[in-house]
């Protein structure tokens, strides 16, 4: 019973931690312009982090090994640093937006400028990650980010002509007034929302720090296949919602406000608190995921200690650098760089350092060394030498797509 | 040694592999590793782990791995600082990390850890507690 | 050194790129995302207000949606005015759109203001009136896409 | 000595003359629990870190090992005796 119990929550806990700040905005942009046409972006990408975070929280559990250890080990020191950059600058990116989205939930229960927000979600992230525990901070997130359910509810009160939506998920191309390049864009920024690299650093160094044996593959396996592809079904709705509301009235969505207003339509101003609740706990949780992410990247390339199961005065390298890092981002929010933008620059990037840490993994995976029999079996390694070609596909168009379309205007 | 690959191959076991301490905690990376030619036998052998990042700078060598160096000595109280050597005599056994004999106190604390722990987060509240 | 000659062509032709005089298609392209800027930021403000004049939304929400749909079409309208016109026939774009850009913004901050004031009465006037400025800037981008 | 000063660098034979570059060092363990040198391996390629494919214990995925394996070109293992050691202490 406990261990039903156990398998539950942490499957509520990825379907709420599922969705961050780059799902929010991807799924709604393209809701609203391109309706359910990129649907199938937001499916091959949540089969993609399956496939992945099931090889990252395997290798965690059997070698014991997080994967920017495995990076470094299997890149050698300099490839590796150059990917350290990368992922580090990515992930900070990622984390500022995070704040930024933190902050923009308050704002729309406030009406308060987010830019005096910035500093004290800021302040609030950091306190938590310096004194509450790990599991807490997970569980605690990760349930609340359950609210945004309410889209799924939100997109049945709309109710849409069901058939039409289908019909729109099957059309592989651009609507009228719109072209191959936006589309392209759109469809990298969906598929890195789905499979950001922050997920599979914290994934995996949590599953270390949790110290997962061979015993625990059965719910690290349940997490990831149950929990992603039930918050795939919840992005699924942000942009069912979207495509419902706006799309007909030719309106792009660049706010979060207007990412919140179809549940508003909806379901009045329950929904309306209940989808903020759920904006603002899954940014938040995003935010601390990232937060320690910028520090497990560093530490685990340099072989420092890190992590939250001890004092801070245990691993004060690691700490230093998640503070940087929370101070990093504040700084360049308070650029009055808008967070949504910023949000659409940090999906680009992920695409681009994306094969980077996959390819490792992918290698790792089939070691025996590491993993003794429990490598990669044959449809592992089928799907996982597919997704390989999708993500450096996707990768190398991430950033001429980019300039080509003007991030997509 | 009781758990150990053979042949070892320097480059795949040991270098850029985490060390554990024999309670599993992080002591840091195989950064690079000592070889000493023996004068009574003539024969190269391997005698100790070298990490910190001064060493790792020195291996990647150039522009890049002077700077990682530059920066590491700068961090460091002493002039020229040893590298943290432990001698091969510690490791219990090289797996997917190498895991020492010995517990992480016995070992000298890295100058860029004690100095943060003393200047910087030491001085924070809260900082001798794990999370609540 | 390749690195470094690459870096500084590729620095050299974004500069050169960025200080060409526009053309005439540039400048009808910017136009038309200006338009596009002021038909989304009309449409949801013609949905937020709708909304709130059904009493579906906070008041905190509201401001907010309204406040950034009003700097969005604010924004729309200042960069085309300081866009620099190339030919005769962009200034004849020009003079269709500003007009209608500034009755957007315009429009958006009369519901705004109403809304803030809690006249209802006037938030569905404001409504009605940018109805058909949203229509004019939809068929705008429509010919012109 | 450190194994940077091996690793990476050009192989040399005890003449001096250059034939390719070491990939690896390999080392064999003494009853008395030292740990020698008996090898290295040279490759011809300039890739430095191989990706584990030389070992049996890997094998798949089969379109990366055979990647892998074909960047790296064939791999000579050469008894230590015969590698002209750098000048190094």
């Amino acid at each position: 019973m406990k261990r039903v119990f156990a398998v539950t929550l942490g499957i509520l806990t990825a379907i709420g931690g599922f969705v961050d700040i780059g799902d929010l905005v991807a799924n709604s942009e393209t809701g609203a312009r391109f309706g359910m046409r990129l649907a199938v972006v937001v499916v091959i990408g949540v089969i993609g982090i399956c496939v992945y975070a099931e090889m990252c929280g395997r290798v965690a559990a059997i070698s014991g090994r997080p994967v920017f250890d495995l990076v470094r080990e299997r890149l050698g020191p300099k490839a590796a640093l150059a990917n350290l950059t990368g992922s580090y600058l990515v992930t900070l990116l990622t984390l500022a937006a995070e704040i930024g989205g933190v902050a923009l939930a308050i704002q729309l229960a406030s009406s308060v400028s987010y830019l005096l927000w910035v500093p004290v979600a800021a302040f609030a992230i950091w306190v938590a990650l310096w004194r509450v525990k790990f599991e807490t901070l997970e569980r605690v997130f990760g349930l609340v980010g359950l609210a945004l359910v309410v889209f799924v509810i939100a997109l049945i009160q709309l109710q849409p002509d069901w058939a039409a939506l289908a019909g729109d998920a099957t059309q592989l191309s651009p609507p009228d007034g719109e072209d191959w390049g936006t589309y392209g864009f759109y469809a990298v920024s969906l598929f890195a929302a789905a499979m950001t690299p922050y997920e599979v650093f914290f994934f995996s160094s949590g599953g270390v720090e949790e110290g997962w044996t061979a015993k625990d593959l059965l719910t690290s396996r349940m997490n990831v296949f149950v929990g992603f592809p039930l918050g795939g079904v919840l992005s699924l709705a942000i942009m069912g919602c979207a495509a419902v509301v706006y799309q007909p009235l030719g309106v792009q969505v660049d706010t979060l406000a207007q990412t919140a207003l179809p549940v508003g339509i909806a379901l009045g101003k329950i929904g309306l608190v209940v989808v903020i609740l759920g904006f603002f706990a899954a940014t938040f949780g995003a935010a601390l995921e990232t937060g320690l992410s910028s520090g497990y990247t560093v530490a685990q390339y340099f072989g420092w200690q890190w992590g939250k199961r001890v004092a801070p005065r245990q691993a004060t390298r690691f700490h230093t650098v998640v503070i940087i890092s929370v101070l990093l981002g504040v700084a360049l929010l308070l650029t009055t760089i808008d967070p949504i933008q910023l949000t659409e620059y940090s999906l680009v990037f992920s695409a681009v350092v994306l094969p980077l840490t996959y390819l490792p993994i992918l290698v790792v995976a089939n070691d025996r060394a590491y993993l003794d029999d429990k490598v990669n079996g044959p449809l592992a390694n089928t799907l996982g030498i597919i997704y390989l070609v999708i993500i450096v596909v996707v990768a190398v168009a991430a950033i001429p797509l980019m300039i080509l379309t003007g991030v997509g205007q | 040694m009781t758990d150990q690959p053979d042949p070892l191959r320097i480059d795949f076991h040991l270098l850029d592999r985490q060390i554990v301490d024999a309670a599993g905690e992080p002591v840091g990376k195989v950064d690079d590793v000592e070889l000493t030619l023996n004068p009574a036998t003539g024969r190269l052998q391997v005698t100790a782990l070298l990490s910190g990042q001064q060493v790792l700078g020195e291996r990647i060598g150039g522009r890049l791995g002077g700077l990682l160096a530059g920066i590491a000595r700068r961090l460091h109280p002493v002039e020229h600082p040893p590298p943290l050597r432990i001698d091969l005599t510690h490791v219990a056994s090289i797996g997917s990390a190498v895991t020492l004999t010995v517990h992480r106190d016995a070992l000298p604390t890295p100058p860029l850890e004690r100095w943060l722990g003393d200047q910087f987060i030491g001085k924070i509240p809260g900082a001798g507690h794990a999370g609540q | 050194m390749v690195t470094t000659v690459g870096v500084v062509v590729v620095w050299a032709a974004v500069v050169v790129w960025s200080v060409l005089p526009p053309t005439p298609e540039a400048y009808l392209a910017e136009a038309v995302s200006a338009a596009q800027d002021a038909v989304s930021a009309t449409g949801t403000v013609l949905l937020v207000g709708r909304a709130d004049l059904d009493d579906q939304l906070l008041p905190p929400y509201t401001d907010t949606a309204l406040e950034d749909a009003q700097q969005a079409a604010a924004t729309a309208a200042q960069d085309l005015l300081a866009a620099p016109v190339p030919d005769a026939d962009s200034l004849v774009v020009r003079l269709d759109l500003v007009p209608l850009l500034v009755a957007a913004s315009d429009g958006i901050t009369a519901v705004a203001t109403a809304s803030s004031e809690g006249d209802r009465d006037a938030v569905e006037a404001a409504l009605a009136a940018l109805v058909p400025v949203r229509g004019e800037l939809d068929q705008f981008v429509q010919d012109n896409q | 000595m450190r194994a940077s000063d091996l690793i990476g660098r050009p192989a040399r034979r005890p003449d001096g003359t250059v034939f390719g570059r070491i990939a690896d060092v390999l080392a064999d363990r003494e009853p008395d629990g030292t740990w020698t040198v008996y090898a290295v391996l040279v490759s011809n390629s300039q890739r430095l870190r191989l990706f584990g494919y030389e070992r049996p214990e890997i094998t798949g995925p089969w379109i990366i090992a055979r990647l892998a394996s074909a960047l790296q070109g064939p791999l000579d293992e050469i008894p230590i005796a015969d590698i002209g050691l750098p000048n190094v202490i």
